[in-house]
């Protein structure tokens, strides 16, 4: 009856539309990008109307947003903060830097190209990208969740060696907890 | 026969609380949003937040005592609201609604806030911890001007039964709410912390404890504790209804008197910062206590 | 015995931390017998990428400093630039800077009304005055084309003359904010439970004060009139009229009061700027920047910021990029012997209020 | 101001011999270059005794060239309304400076920084090995040797596109069709 084809696509179409209309972004700001988040939840813009809002820990959040360049430092607690996350999950690349470096190209420190690292479903671009922009990100999202094509997270289940092999090259001393999401 | 009308008219007060309390739930979120210069999310949006939630994959485990924790919540609420007399005549929703007294139901409503303590202390994060500590120390505190506004009706009217205090408001044709002031006052301060809007939401701060006791439950765990949230709103609410305003005949008015006494704690919490632990107790065994003890003052002389 | 303390990671992911950086602190109860930070997360060694820039290119990194105010930043490198060179400003662009900074501290004001709001439970106030802060950051569009970094501020000058009609546009926004500003105060000075949650939390005493280097309205919490555009003028400064305010006791509550007034202080220097404006070249043009070769010396310069002093040392070898750039922010101090120091003893609950009073900004700190 | 200036050398040299001092007569700025020994009683000396009491910025500068690393502790009086850079020089390798973070407890997160990024050792200067960095195996950074670009580019991925420096307006123009008017090629290489 429900693990009928048909019947399982159209609890898929309900469900993705509830996932669309409500997006739990984590409170967890990367970068400089994070400075154009509150304006974004404020009252100009108000993300809150098209059901976006913020969540205090990983269990609960929706959106992993990457705000700007990654540190080394910082990219060992993202790669724990999104494992910790349930599914399913997106992430959305901000800024410029977390596309190819922007300004920090021949930094020692920063990341350079996001995906390599975690699952990007979407980027927003600029430096620092307003906040019609970062909207605008969460319209393709939700675009992308309706139609079911963002599957990030399935990407990194499934070339989980690769990811790994890119992170524990930056990340030498690897101590964290293997999740069994 | 009568035994299906029964369960069929659990069913239907439990669907009825679970929806009344997700739209006032929306309605909150609404109203918040106009206080803040914004447009807000449409008043279903907490139905479409708690079906995502559904939808989401649950792999979180520490152990049984975390189900539990959520089920004990559910349960407690569930149980709780078969007790409340939804209407004055009963009407399609009979329950137990004539066998509870109010002394159970004290017992019964922190059931709930218990059983979630031991499912969150087993999550094994800290901030759970803390928080459910918070939550029980803040609940000692309005636990005690509640009791008194309640003892003092019982006094007053010789009752333990809530109907017993709904026929009484019925035949004097006052609601309580003007008969007992006192008693009113005290249960209202007290209705602040139970409800747990600024300046009492220090258990789940997020800024704090990153929303405490639920730090570590998400998807069908934060489900189900929303979805009890909502029905022991109600549950609340349609108490207070009940033993102060009268109880309500049908459903309209029940929703335009729930809906009002609502708004009390609601927009004091918009306009309020949190209290911290220490001084929530300081204020609950302050004006709401005094209140109280004047109660059971006016109920033993009256 | 066993020990009772509770170790507690406040960050890095914490919707109540100021920023990327984590608060390691033990907890008795609800009491914090120590604290230690960790900072780093937001590393980008920006002193390390300006040996490869040019004088021009190392400009566009400076606003990114700090991201919540960045013209400070701005006017400290363009300033000390000036200084080593010899190059002279033209008396507009100073007016003009001086607009532009009290607009950036303005609506750096606004985001600390936010957050010390938010992190005492008061969600209103953010929502509020990060909304208008809008109107602020519109006037930066217009001016600069950009909403946060605006690389406006930039040696000789500033960038771009105003655009026609700014002026009237600015007194408007003015209005608006000193109107708004009321409004503020209505909800959170006359809030008697704001009162209770900051009075006598967080304090830093004048021997805590001097003992660890406190800037800006940190220090003039404490009752010491201390404030660099007094102190050390820079700019149009010395020709302006206005008033430093201090307040006593040295808690959130008066820290709060001090920003308070300086809010509106802001508003008071931005009218009397524009009042004021002279005509004329609003820049004293660089040569191509490809060759532009700085004599050999170093120069430190030091702006106020909304957070506290901060200071800019630049050292030139003669070459065509700068030796080396060491930026000294507010933060710096405040953010990590100050704030162990501040939390210990305090409530588990205030964390998050008193590292937004001390201003706490970690890019600041990390660079 | 050329008083006050005048005084503080004064006193200053009548108490450390070997300072020099240079003067900046434009400027409400004056230097001393010391011996790295004196730092600690320097600086003493003028908190408490000249009113220095705002230690203001601890600059450094790596002189690769002569192969020295130069620290600038820059303290500001509020009476006197001066800024007193007081400049050392150290040898850049196993260098050891006297630790002045129980004068100011600030200096205490300049000296981490400090033997992080330039590998300068100071005496029994407390707080956690690690400051900015973590699991860092590498030279100290900030020294002018260590070059970050071949460091990131061996270290880091990078999206191609970058090394050719191309125009993003014509890619998007040949994209997308769009002509260019001829005032914007000017600006565009």
């Amino acid at each position: 009856m429900i693990n009928d084809k048909n019947s399982q696509k159209i609890v898929d179409i309900i469900q993705n539309w509830a996932r669309k209309q409500s997006i739990w972004v984590l409170a967890y700001g990367t970068g400089c990008g994070a400075i154009e988040i509150p304006p974004t939840m404020t009252s100009r813009y108000d993300a809150e109307r098209l059901g976006v809002r913020g969540a205090a820990t990983p269990r609960q959040a929706d959106v992993l947003l990457i705000t700007g360049y990654l540190t080394t430092k910082t990219l060992k607690r993202v790669i724990r903060v999104y494992e910790q996350m349930q599914d399913p999950k997106y992430v959305i690349g901000f800024g410029s830097c977390t596309i190819n470096g922007g300004m920090y190209y021949d930094s020692y420190n920063t990341i350079k190209v996001l995906d390599k690292y975690l699952p990007v479903d979407v980027y927003i671009n600029g430096c620092m990208p307003r906040p019609e922009s970062v909207l605008a990100g969460f319209g393709k999202l939700q675009e992308l969740i309706g139609n079911g094509e963002a599957n990030g997270a399935t990407k990194y289940k499934e070339n989980l060696e690769w990811y790994r092999a890119n992170q524990k090259k930056i990340i030498p001393n690897w101590v964290m907890p293997e999740y069994n999401w | 026969m009568e035994l299906l009308t029964h369960i069929l008219g659990a069913i239907a007060t439990v669907i009825l609380a679970f929806v009344v309390g997700m739209s006032y739930g929306g309605i909150v979120r609404k109203i918040t949003a106009r206080v803040h210069n914004r447009i807000g999310p449409p008043w279903y949006q907490n139905f479409i937040d708690a079906f995502k939630l559904y939808g989401k994959t649950t792999a979180i485990h520490h152990g049984w005592m975390q189900i539990m924790g959520p089920a004990f919540l559910m349960v407690s609420s569930v149980v709780t609201l078969m007790f409340i007399p939804v209407l004055t005549n009963g009407g399609w929703f009979p329950n137990l609604n004539f066998e509870g007294d109010l002394i159970f139901l004290l017992y019964l409503m922190v059931f709930g806030p218990l059983g979630m303590a031991l499912g969150a202390g087993q999550t094994g994060n800290p901030n759970s911890a803390i928080g459910v500590t918070r939550g029980l120390s803040q609940m000692v505190g309005f636990e005690i001007p509640w009791v008194m506004a309640l003892v003092a009706l019982m006094i007053q009217f010789d009752t333990t039964s809530i109907t017993g205090l709904m026929e009484a408001q019925a035949q004097s044709g006052t609601w309580n709410m003007f008969s007992s002031p006192f008693a009113f006052i005290a249960a209202v301060l007290a209705m602040l912390g139970m409800f747990r809007y600024s300046p009492f939401d220090i258990v789940g701060a997020p800024t704090e404890l990153a929303s405490g006791p639920v730090s570590e439950n998400g998807g069908k765990y934060l489900f189900t504790m929303m979805s009890s949230g909502s029905i022991f709103a109600f549950v609340k609410l349609t108490l207070y209804v009940d033993i102060f305003m009268g109880g309500a005949d049908n459903l309209v008015i029940l929703l335009l008197k729930t809906f009002s006494i609502y708004m009390i704690p609601v927009l004091y919490g918009i306009v309020s910062p949190r209290y911290r632990t220490e001084q929530a107790i300081r204020f609950f065994w302050g004006w709401p206590l005094f209140f109280g003890v004047l109660a059971l003052i006016y109920a033993s002389i009256f | 015995m066993r020990d009772k303390a509770t170790t507690l990671y406040i960050g890095p992911q914490h919707p109540g931390i100021t920023g990327n950086m984590m608060v390691r602190v033990k907890v008795e109860g609800d009491t914090i017998v120590k604290a230690t930070t960790e900072v780093g997360y937001l590393h980008r060694a920006f002193e390390k990428l300006q040996e490869k820039r040019n004088w021009l290119q190392s400009f566009t990194l400076m606003c990114r400093f700090c991201v919540p105010e960045s013209d400070p930043m701005e006017e400290s490198y363009a300033r000390a630039v000036e200084a080593i060179e010899g190059r002279e400003v033209p008396e507009r662009a100073k007016y003009i800077r001086v607009m532009v900074l009290e607009l950036a501290r303005l609506a750096s004001f606004m985001l600390w009304y936010g957050g010390q709001n938010g992190s005492l439970g008061l969600y209103t106030m953010g929502q509020w005055s990060v909304g208008d802060r809008n109107y602020i950051l519109d006037l930066f569009e217009e001016l600069t084309g950009g909403r946060v970094y605006h690389m406006y501020i930039w040696p000789g000058g500033v960038r771009k003359d105003l655009p026609k009609g700014f002026e009237q546009k600015v007194l408007k926004t003015m209005d608006y904010l000193e109107k708004r500003l009321g409004d503020y105060d209505d909800l959170m000075f006359d809030n008697a439970i704001f009162k209770k949650r900051t009075q006598g939390v967080g304090i830093v005493d004048k021997e805590k004060a001097i003992e660890h280097g406190v800037v800006g309205a940190v220090l003039r919490g404490c009752g010491i009139k201390s404030d660099i555009r007094i102190d050390d003028p820079y700019e149009v400064y010395d020709k302006l009229d206005f008033e430093v305010p201090t307040a006593e006791g040295g808690d959130i509550w008066a820290r709060a009061l001090v920003r308070r007034q300086e809010a509106r202080q802001s508003i008071r220097i931005i009218r009397q700027v524009i009042a004021d404006m002279p005509g004329g070249s609003f820049y004293n043009k660089i040569p191509n920047p490809q060759k532009w070769k700085i004599p050999a010396g170093d120069a430190y310069v030091r702006t106020e910021s909304v957070r506290g002093e901060i200071g800019m040392y630049i050292a030139s070898d003669g070459g065509l990029y700068p030796r080396r750039v060491h930026l000294r922010g507010a933060a710096y101090v405040h953010g990590i012997t100050l704030l162990e120091d501040v939390l210990v003893g305090e409530n588990l609950a205030d964390i998050s209020a008193i590292m937004n009073s001390l201003g706490t900004c970690p890019p600041e700190i990390e660079r | 101001m050329q008083q006050l200036k005048a005084n503080l050398i004064e006193h200053i040299k009548t108490s450390f011999k070997d300072a020099r001092e240079k003067d900046y007569p434009n400027e409400n700025r004056l230097d001393f270059y010391v011996n790295k020994q004196c730092i600690p009683s320097i600086l003493t000396y003028a908190k408490d005794r000249l009113g220095y009491i705002h230690l203001s910025h601890i600059a450094i500068v790596d002189w690769l060239e002569d192969g020295e690393i130069e620290l600038i502790y820059i303290i500001w009086s509020p009476e006197e309304k001066i800024k007193m850079f007081v400049r050392t020089r150290v040898e850049r390798e196993n260098s050891v400076m006297p630790n002045i973070d129980m004068i100011w407890r600030q200096a205490n997160t300049y000296e981490r920084e400090f033997r992080e990024m330039y590998g300068i050792q100071f005496q029994g200067l407390e707080g956690e090995q690690d400051f900015l960095l973590e699991d860092w195996d590498g030279p100290p950074p900030m020294r002018r040797d260590f070059d970050t670009e071949a460091y990131a580019d061996d270290t880091f991925f990078h999206r191609p596109g970058r090394e050719d420096a191309q125009d993003v307006r014509e890619a998007i123009t040949k994209r997308s069709g769009e002509e260019i008017p001829d005032f914007a090629k000017k600006y565009s290489r």
